[in-house]
């Protein structure tokens, strides 16, 4: 955690400002939901509650925090409280792990009568030397949640949307899984970082020696895996139980999947986990195919040196480079989230043995064929050289 | 790699015959395999040097490194004829089951040829582990063969067969593992090679049966004593050789039998020369016994095959007491009695098959007069009798001669007695064909309804090539011995430090040259 | 002609006719199946007239043609080849086999015309043919083997010719059988030869032999002869192995002619005068041979006497005159027993064929109390059977007049004689003319007792003329042996040319060399035997011809004694109850108690061993995992204990 | 205490806590999810150990995978609190708890024993082991251990068929005749 | 070793109780639990208190082999619960019964 109180009170403060930042992202994303589906069909959306309808976000936070705390009758109390708020943990702690710009490097200062630093403190909740391991391992023990909520009603419905849910996802962890291994070939390491450090500069082909450039891309690993970005993309989808593959709650069959019986803020946290897995999606997404928050066409050096020539002190140069690499990734993360709510509104849902036949006929074989294909382009690539 | 194919050909023989489609064909399709794998064997002829006491068409290459553990094949003049036997035997087995195996004939033609696998590999694996995985191999076809297509108390049968020689089995094993032990101690370095066994010097202490060349020497003795089968370990063989079908029995009796003795002369007597002196007089006591007894128990069987079950045990002491003097002739006489008793015993038992296909009885008692009705098989069941009791110019006598010659040498007292079984064999041979082809026509011949038919073309087709051998082997043996000379010469006068050198075979193993030329 | 190929032909003459007839058994007819066979041994013949002639015209000491075809077997010392020596022993058998063999093929044409299995029969009897001949030309006591248990197949088939005949087959069986003990002992005596004497071909062992005559019983020389001599009781049918003899007769009579009285049955005799140098070197041996030999010839004289089948008669007549010749042989007159053989071949085999006419005529019935008178039917048979039977009773000049008085001299005055033996010798010679003139009697003679529907008539030429020609041998084959006293008396006539021819090849026993006895003596001997004979013979015409019912009276006379002789002294029931049942019932209880009950039930009691600690052990196996994994744990905890606390 | 000290002592509490649940939860469902919890405090611990991959792999195989399993069968199951939760042998019971007690008095002697013995090295002195050692784990997996790798492949495939054709099988295990 | 040590200083065998421990509940709920699905779950925490043992070793000796082990258990553990649920399914399905004293019998 850090060497000094000061590492240790600052690491702690990330985390929360990380955690905030994501509880606050969901009112807003309800209301581009809102506002986006009702710009797809047509038609006005939420636009009496402050400009734009923005101030309904707050109005529809009272209600959910005001509303009565309901318990059905065959429910088992404890799953039943547990599980919206287990439903928050695994997106929050994944998302702590993936970075969100270049690091912050304070020199060293007096205070209190002593020195302290020099520091560097990540623009990420934490680094674990295997971040997508640890991504993927926690963000798996959502499907815990939503059996817990299933079952914990009390309510078939709720349990065949629990037990469907969690299937898909164990299903299509597979695929997503597999559908990166070949970027993480590719890249040589499960660190995040280290991956988007990778992706700097012009998109440069190297293979049997020889170099191709080009330098109207950026070098970005979207060019590298681009069946890769499809498919852990579309998985993406499922294990965030979004539309199309959001038979966990459909509406038409199942009432509305496990949390038929949840309403109030517990309702209101599910839909933060949910988010939150979007979230992550998107970060991954993000760091994965489309460098980060690295600025497209520009290394941090670059962008260093440029901030140098305004920015007064280093610890401000290392501040504000951070800052316009938080912003460049914000922007990417902002269009896949949209990307997500486009998607919901625009394709219609599946029926459930399709989703089972894409998820094991279709996407993992065609991962199992990138796995080996880029594995032999790598090992060429590397022995040929 | 001449031997290798020779060796594994079955195999794959075995794979196209089990996925073979068309059942109507299969027969002729595993006739031809077997002829070419017959064919291919006498190929090692043209490679053999008979002058040479060496082991010859070696492939060795490292099996398991960390136990010294080889893929070794090898062959000399005591092997030779073993494995021309058994690929001569089984077109002939193919041929003589043509009818007789009904059911399942895809799996039936596969076991055969895993069991020709498994058989030769035993007889040309140099190797002890290796060799080991081909003694036990054959087990499970043979298993197969009795249980699937056996009579009607094959079970019992199949299971008697198995545990009796599964025991000994375990027992070499052990020895085996042990004696690569000693290999480790005396050599440095693990190794399972025969060749390396051969060359350790295995402390002996005379008098008592715990030294350790005994123990050893008993481990192995065991295993290849229940094989043969030597006296009182023998029961199982009538009953497996009376529920075995008729291709069955003429394997067993054929070629597995001579696996155990084969073994004792491969392994037994230059492995543990002093325990072997030292104990030889108990397996000549039991061979002269498994003489008599054999004779004596075949002569008053109520079943023909039982009997002649019974007069492969009395055959089999004949062997082992040639083993077990040491001397040229007693191992020359109890190679080519192997030979012998692997092509009279067969012919044997293909006979009673054939007459047993018409009838579907073995029992003596109900037989009579076949003489009569069936001449052509009554003249060949005459000359295969005649070999089996060792009249001069069949195979028999040559055996049977140099066999009693070489245990008078040792000990004529033996051999007095083992003579005995040259009478008794005539008894039970020529009183059993006198029940059966001569005197009036019994129940079964004279029965109206089913007339028996003589000998077929294909049957015939059977017979001679055995009659052939009878007389071949009888009028010409020096053709036949003179491949072994060499090799039996050199275990004779080398027994008590054998040691097998490897003959460079061809140009692809240069390597060899030189390690010959130090030796 | 080179030799060589005289040798193969001769040997393979028959060899071929053998395979001719064997492999078209089913077409060939009889004429041409007895065609083939005649001629073939007719070839046969001829060649040995050749080298027999080859022979005369080397010089004495060299008269020995060899010839090797092929190593046979060859292992460490054991060198065996297949060779064969024609010297003056074997072209005497040669000659004899092949001349009185072709007799009887031609004989067979005529007698085996109607049966069905002719041509099996000539093959049988070609194989015969040429398995003697190995047998006789062999160099080595193995070839010799190959050709004495040949023969002995070929026996056992021909004895066993009609085979759907339990008793027939039975009696081939016995006679293979019983040959073979007399085979495992020649083996035996083989092994002791070669391991004393490094060879097994006679000529080296003849060599070889000691020439100071062995003393102990357990010399080499000693023990391998009378092995070897044991197998030849079986051959040659003497005591005690002589019991398959008359059981033989079952066979067709041209063939117990050929087989069983002219030519295989004096293999025995043959095999020791071969090796005489080393029977001479066992004086042991000799003695016993001598003994066996003169015990055989009385006994089955005695037997003889009392048998009602012609063959029968015939049959203990031939062990009888066998008995002489092992009697001499014994005494190491060597040529004396060649001698009897060639006579003997000559008169038994006219008798045999004699009897086969006899027996064609009357239809196959062979008992003479059924006969009688038969001489106005069949003239020519009774002619030559009188012949015959004049020569076997030692009537001078006939045949066997000679050679069994060289005998009955010779067991008298040889240093291994003795008186004893020489009154037994003399004692056999009475019961011999005795016996052969109640068979003359009976068949021939006296007044007819054939059934009425019989209709006795004389045989076809081609039976006659063998008869004939045989009978002609019976009457003059004596005079190549004729004895110097007599010869001394009969100018012109060279004395014992075959003694001469053989002498080369035959060791003289010990003192011997040159000892004669006094003209007085061996005129004295001769005298006493023909008149005894003359006087046997003359009761027996008296008693079947003359008054007929006076053998009764003695027969009930003697009581039991006569039926125990005529019962064969009951030793085929007694080899039966004290060999071969108790051999069968220990056979049968080994298969039950020692194999079944005892070996199998140590096996099952192991298995149920087994079984037992598996169901004493199977109370832990509840189906509880729990208990399992709680086994797994206590497992656990040994390991762990004993791991520790070492 | 170091912060190292406190993070194994707080993990190896929950750790403990929730096996314990396992075992003595009457309900099988809430058994489950305090293995998942074990799962994830023995992930934990592995982190305080440096192997960042495999407890990455934990999580995804263990707590993601497995225990989903065993947690959807539980609640498809719909087994709720058992009446018979242990069994009721005594002695049979009382066995089995003595052999569990020999067991760990024989394992904790043991330990006992090598602490007096064994010159241990801390935690701080042992890190030998690279900081992110997944490079160094693939490297030894796919050379040294390649056999055993390979081997496990055939195995999962094997169970993967096993798996399915005892998923298609109709009627269970025990078809009715 | 000072008191305070046991606490502040961790070792190996600290590591080495705690895989003991879990080892020793996984075993305890083993012999006496009745549910098998249960029964399953206390062999994965063995097995999974093996794994924490074989990582503490490969820490603490500097040997990574100790988390190849670690890996290869986990592929096995995963292999076994599938087969043993799927088992455990079927049964289920045509017995409703869950209960290890109803396994002792397999005869349908």
């Amino acid at each position: 955690m850090g060497q000094d109180i000061f590492e240790i009170v600052v690491n702690g403060l990330k985390l929360i400002v990380i955690f905030l930042l994501m509880v606050q992202a969901v009112p807003i994303l309800v209301w581009v939901e809102r506002r986006g589906s009702a710009f797809i069909q047509n038609r006005l959306g939420p636009n009496r509650v402050g400009p734009l309808g923005l101030l309904q976000l707050l109005a529809d936070a009272v209600k959910f925090l005001t509303k009565e705390d309901m318990l059905p009758n065959q429910a088992v109390r404890f799953l039943f409280y547990a599980a919206p708020v287990t439903a928050l943990i695994p997106g929050v702690i994944a998302y702590c792990a993936i970075p969100l710009g270049t690091p912050i490097s304070i020199e060293a200062f007096e205070m209190f009568g002593r020195s302290w630093g020099p520091y560097v403190f990540p623009m990420q909740g934490f680094d674990i030397g295997v971040g997508i391991v640890f991504v993927l391992g926690v963000s798996s023990l959502a499907a815990y949640t939503i059996l817990m909520a299933g079952w914990g009603s009390g309510n078939k419905f709720s349990l065949m949307g629990a037990l469907r849910a969690s299937a898909q996802m164990i299903s299509y962890e597979l695929a997503l899984g597999l559908s990166i291994v070949g970027i993480i070939m590719l890249y040589g390491t499960f660190n995040l970082t280290e991956m988007i450090n990778a992706q700097q500069g012009a998109l440069t082909y190297s293979a049997f020696g020889h170099q191709l450039a080009i330098p109207a891309l950026p070098n970005w690993g979207l060019f590298y895996q681009p069946l890769g970005f499809i498919l852990f993309f579309a998985a993406t989808f499922a294990e965030a139980n979004r539309l199309p593959f959001d038979l966990a709650e459909g509406e038409a069959e199942l009432v509305a999947g496990f949390h038929t019986e949840y309403g109030g803020f517990k309702m209101l946290m599910f839909f933060i986990g949910e988010y939150a897995h979007m979230m992550i999606a998107c970060g991954l997404v993000v760091t994965f195919f489309f460098g980060g928050y690295l600025v497209p066409y520009m290394t941090p050096e670059q962008v260093q040196s440029w901030v140098a020539t305004w920015a007064s002190s280093p610890n401000a140069v290392s501040a504000w480079t951070s800052v316009i690499h938080l912003l460049s990734y914000f922007v990417k993360f902002a269009f896949f989230m949209w990307f997500f709510i486009w998607v919901r509104w625009t394709l219609p849902r599946f029926r459930y043995d399709q989703l089972m036949d894409l998820g094991w006929k279709t996407m993992l074989p065609w991962a199992l064929a990138n796995t080996i294909l880029t594995a032999l382009v790598v090992y060429f690539a590397h022995t040929i050289k | 790699m001449l031997l290798s194919t020779i060796v594994f050909l079955p195999v794959v023989f075995a794979l196209v015959i089990a996925l073979w489609p068309r059942e109507n064909s299969l027969r002729h399709l595993a006739l031809g395999f077997s002829l070419i794998e017959f064919i291919l064997s006498l190929k090692i002829f043209q490679q053999f040097d008979p002058s040479s006491s060496s082991l010859q068409l070696v492939e060795k290459h490292m099996w398991i490194e960390r136990f010294g553990i080889q893929y070794f094949f090898g062959i000399d003049g005591i092997s030779l004829w073993l494995v021309i036997l058994t690929t001569f035997l089984t077109p002939i087995i193919i041929l003589a089951s043509w009818n007789s195996i009904d059911k399942r004939v895809k799996g039936f033609h596969a076991a055969l040829f895993l069991l020709q696998t498994a058989m030769l590999g035993t007889f040309l694996a140099f190797d002890a582990i290796f060799f080991y995985v081909f003694w036990e191999l054959s087990l499970i076809p043979m298993y197969f063969m009795v249980g699937i297509w056996g009579g009607t108390r094959r079970i019992y049968a199949t299971v008697k067969f198995f545990i009796f020689t599964m025991v000994g089995s375990v027992l070499m094993l052990i020895a085996m593992i042990y004696m690569m032990y000693l290999t480790q101690e005396a050599l440095g370095t693990m190794s399972a090679s025969l060749l390396d066994f051969y060359r350790l010097k295995i402390p002996f202490v005379g008098g008592t049966l715990l030294s350790l060349q005994s123990l050893l020497f008993f481990a192995f003795a065991l295993a290849f004593a229940i094989k043969v089968p030597i006296f009182p370990l023998h029961t199982w063989l009538p009953d497996a050789h009376v529920e075995a079908p008729t291709p069955g029995s003429v394997i067993l009796a054929g070629v597995m039998l001579k696996m155990g003795t084969y073994c004792f002369l491969r392994w037994i007597i230059p492995l543990f020369p002093e325990a072997a002196e030292y104990w030889a007089w108990l397996f000549l006591l039991l061979g002269v016994i498994g003489i008599v007894y054999g004779a004596l128990v075949a002569m008053v069987q109520p079943d023909v095959k039982k009997l002649v079950a019974y007069s492969s045990v009395s055959h089999m002491g004949y062997i082992i007491i040639g083993l077990f003097v040491f001397n040229s002739y007693g191992i020359t006489g109890g190679l080519y009695q192997m030979l012998n008793h692997g092509i009279s015993t067969g012919a044997l038992f293909i006979l009673i098959g054939m007459i047993y296909e018409r009838t579907h009885s073995r029992e003596i008692a109900r037989y009579g007069g076949l003489a009569s009705v069936l001449p052509i098989f009554t003249i060949f069941f005459f000359i295969v009798t005649m070999s089996s009791i060792a009249v001069p110019l069949t195979n028999g006598f040559i055996g049977e001669f140099l066999i009693l010659m070489g245990v008078f040498e040792k000990n004529p007292w033996f051999a007095a007695v083992a003579v005995t079984g040259v009478i008794l064999g005539a008894a039970y041979m020529l009183w059993m064909f006198m029940r059966v082809f001569f005197g009036p026509k019994g129940e079964l011949v004279s029965d109206e309804h089913h007339p028996l038919h003589d000998l077929n073309a294909r049957e015939i087709g059977v017979m001679i090539p055995l009659v052939v051998m009878i007389f071949w082997m009888g009028i010409f043996p020096n053709q036949f011995l003179d491949w072994s000379k060499a090799s039996v010469d050199h275990l004779v006068k080398n027994r008590s430090s054998y040691n097998l050198t490897i003959k460079a075979s061809g140009s692809h193993d240069p390597q060899a040259l030189p390690e010959e030329a130090a030796q | 002609m080179n030799h060589s190929l005289l040798m193969a032909i001769l040997l393979l003459s028959p060899f071929v006719g053998f395979l001719i007839n064997g492999l078209r058994w089913r077409k060939n007819g009889p004429n041409l199946a007895g065609g083939i066979a005649t001629v073939a041994i007719f070839i046969s013949f001829i060649c040995s007239v050749l080298l027999f002639v080859d022979l005369v015209s080397m010089p004495q000491e060299a008269r020995r043609i060899a010839v090797t075809f092929f190593e046979w077997i060859a292992v460490d010392r054991l060198k065996i080849g297949a060779g064969f020596v024609v010297d003056p022993i074997s072209a005497i058998m040669i000659l004899v086999i092949t001349g009185v063999g072709t007799l009887i093929h031609l004989f067979s044409v005529s007698y085996m015309h109607h049966d069905k299995g002719v041509a099996k029969y000539f093959a049988y009897l070609n194989l015969f043919v040429f398995n003697m001949l190995i047998l006789v030309l062999g160099d080595s006591l193995v070839t010799m083997f190959v050709g004495w248990e040949g023969v002995g197949l070929c026996s056992y088939l021909l004895i066993g010719f009609w085979f759907t005949d339990r008793e027939k087959a039975a009696a081939g069986m016995k006679a293979f059988i019983t040959n073979r003990i007399g085979d495992a002992a020649f083996l035996l005596g083989m092994f002791v030869l070669f391991m004393t004497f490094g060879t097994l071909n006679l000529h080296e062992l003849n060599e070889l032999a000691p020439t100071v005559a062995e003393g102990s019983w357990l010399g080499a020389a000693t023990l391998g002869t009378l092995l070897l001599f044991i197998g030849a009781t079986g051959k040659s049918a003497q005591i005690p192995l002589y019991v398959w003899l008359p059981d033989a007769m079952a066979g067709p009579t041209p063939v117990s002619a050929l087989i069983h009285a002219a030519t295989m049955v004096t293999a025995g005799v043959y095999m020791i005068v071969r090796l005489n140098a080393m029977f001479i070197a066992a004086p042991n041996t000799m003695m016993v041979i001598a003994v066996i030999g003169a015990a055989t010839a009385v006994f089955a004289a005695t037997i003889g006497m009392t048998q009602w089948d012609i063959k029968k008669v015939l049959a203990y007549s031939t062990v009888s005159q066998l008995g002489y010749m092992f009697l001499a042989a014994g005494v190491g007159a060597f040529g004396a027993a060649m001698f009897h053989l060639m006579t003997h071949a000559f008169f038994k085999a006219l008798m045999f064929l004699g009897s086969g006419s006899v027996i064609h005529a009357m239809h196959e019935e062979q008992d003479i109390r059924k006969m009688g008178a038969l001489k106005k039917y069949m003239p020519i048979t009774h002619f030559t059977f009188f012949l015959g039977w004049l020569a076997i009773i030692g009537m001078p000049p006939f045949a066997g007049f000679f050679s069994k008085d060289l005998i009955l001299e010779k067991a008298f005055a040889s240093p291994l004689g003795h008186p004893l033996l020489w009154a037994a010798g003399v004692l056999g010679a009475v019961m011999t003319a005795f016996y052969m003139t109640r068979l003359m009697a009976l068949t021939f003679w006296g007044k007819s007792r054939v059934p009425k529907e019989v209709h006795p008539h004389e045989s076809p030429w081609l039976m006659t003329i063998p008869l004939i020609v045989l009978g002609f041998l019976s009457v003059v084959g004596g005079w190549i042996g004729i004895p110097h006293v007599i010869s001394a008396i009969l100018p012109g006539h060279p004395a014992n040319i075959l003694g001469d021819w053989l002498a080369p090849m035959l060791k003289v026993p010990l003192s011997d060399a040159h000892h004669h006895l006094d003209a007085a003596t061996e005129w004295t001997l001769m005298g006493i035997s023909v008149v005894l004979a003359a006087i046997s013979a003359a009761v027996a015409y008296q008693f079947y011809v003359r008054s007929p019912e006076t053998p009764d009276k003695i027969a009930k006379a003697l009581g039991p004694v006569y039926q125990l002789v005529s019962k064969k002294y009951l030793i085929d029931e007694l080899y039966f109850g004290a060999v071969i049942n108790p051999l069968i019932r220990l056979s049968k209880n080994l298969w039950h108690h020692v194999d079944v009950n005892f070996i199998d039930k140590i096996t099952y009691v192991l298995g149920d061993l087994v079984r037992g600690g598996g169901s004493l052990v199977r109370t832990l196996q509840t189906g509880n995992m729990q208990l399992y994994a709680m086994y797994v744990g206590l497992g656990l905890v040994a390991i762990l204990s004993f791991v520790l606390m070492r | 205490m170091t912060a190292d000290a406190f993070i194994f002592w707080f993990l190896s509490l929950i750790t403990l806590g929730s096996a314990l649940s396992v075992m003595l939860l009457a309900n099988p469902v809430y058994s489950a999810l305090s293995l998942v919890m074990t799962m994830v405090g023995i992930s934990a611990l592995f982190v305080t150990l440096g192997a960042y991959f495999i407890a990455g792999v934990q999580l995804i195989v263990y707590a993601g995978a497995v225990m989903v399993l065993f947690v959807m069968v539980l609640m498809l199951f719909d087994l709720r609190a058992e009446l018979q939760a242990f069994s009721r042998g005594q002695i049979s019971g009382a066995l089995k708890l003595a052999t569990v007690g020999a067991l760990a008095g024989l394992i904790g002697g043991a330990l006992l024993l090598s602490a007096g013995n064994v010159a241990e090295p801390s935690m701080a002195e042992a890190a030998k082991l690279p900081p992110d050692a997944s490079k160094a784990l693939g490297i030894v997996l796919f050379t040294r251990h390649i056999f055993g790798f390979e081997a496990l492949g055939v195995l999962l495939l094997v169970i993967a068929i096993g798996t399915v054709a005892l998923a298609r099988a109709k009627g269970g295990t025990h078809a009715k005749h | 070793m000072p008191s305070t040590d046991v606490f502040t200083t961790i070792t190996l065998q600290h590591y080495l109780v705690l895989s003991a421990a879990l080892f020793m509940i996984g075993l305890t709920g083993v012999l006496l639990r009745r549910n098998v699905i249960v029964i399953m779950m206390c062999i994965e925490l063995m097995l999974n208190a093996v794994n924490l043992s074989f990582i503490a070793f490969s820490k603490f000796s500097g040997r990574i082999d100790g988390q190849i082990m670690v890996f290869f258990v986990l592929t096995i553990a995963a292999a076994e619960a599938a087969v043993g649920l799927a088992l455990i399914v079927c049964i289920f399905k045509r017995f409703r019964e869950v209960n290890i004293r109803f396994f002792e019998h397999l005869k349908g």
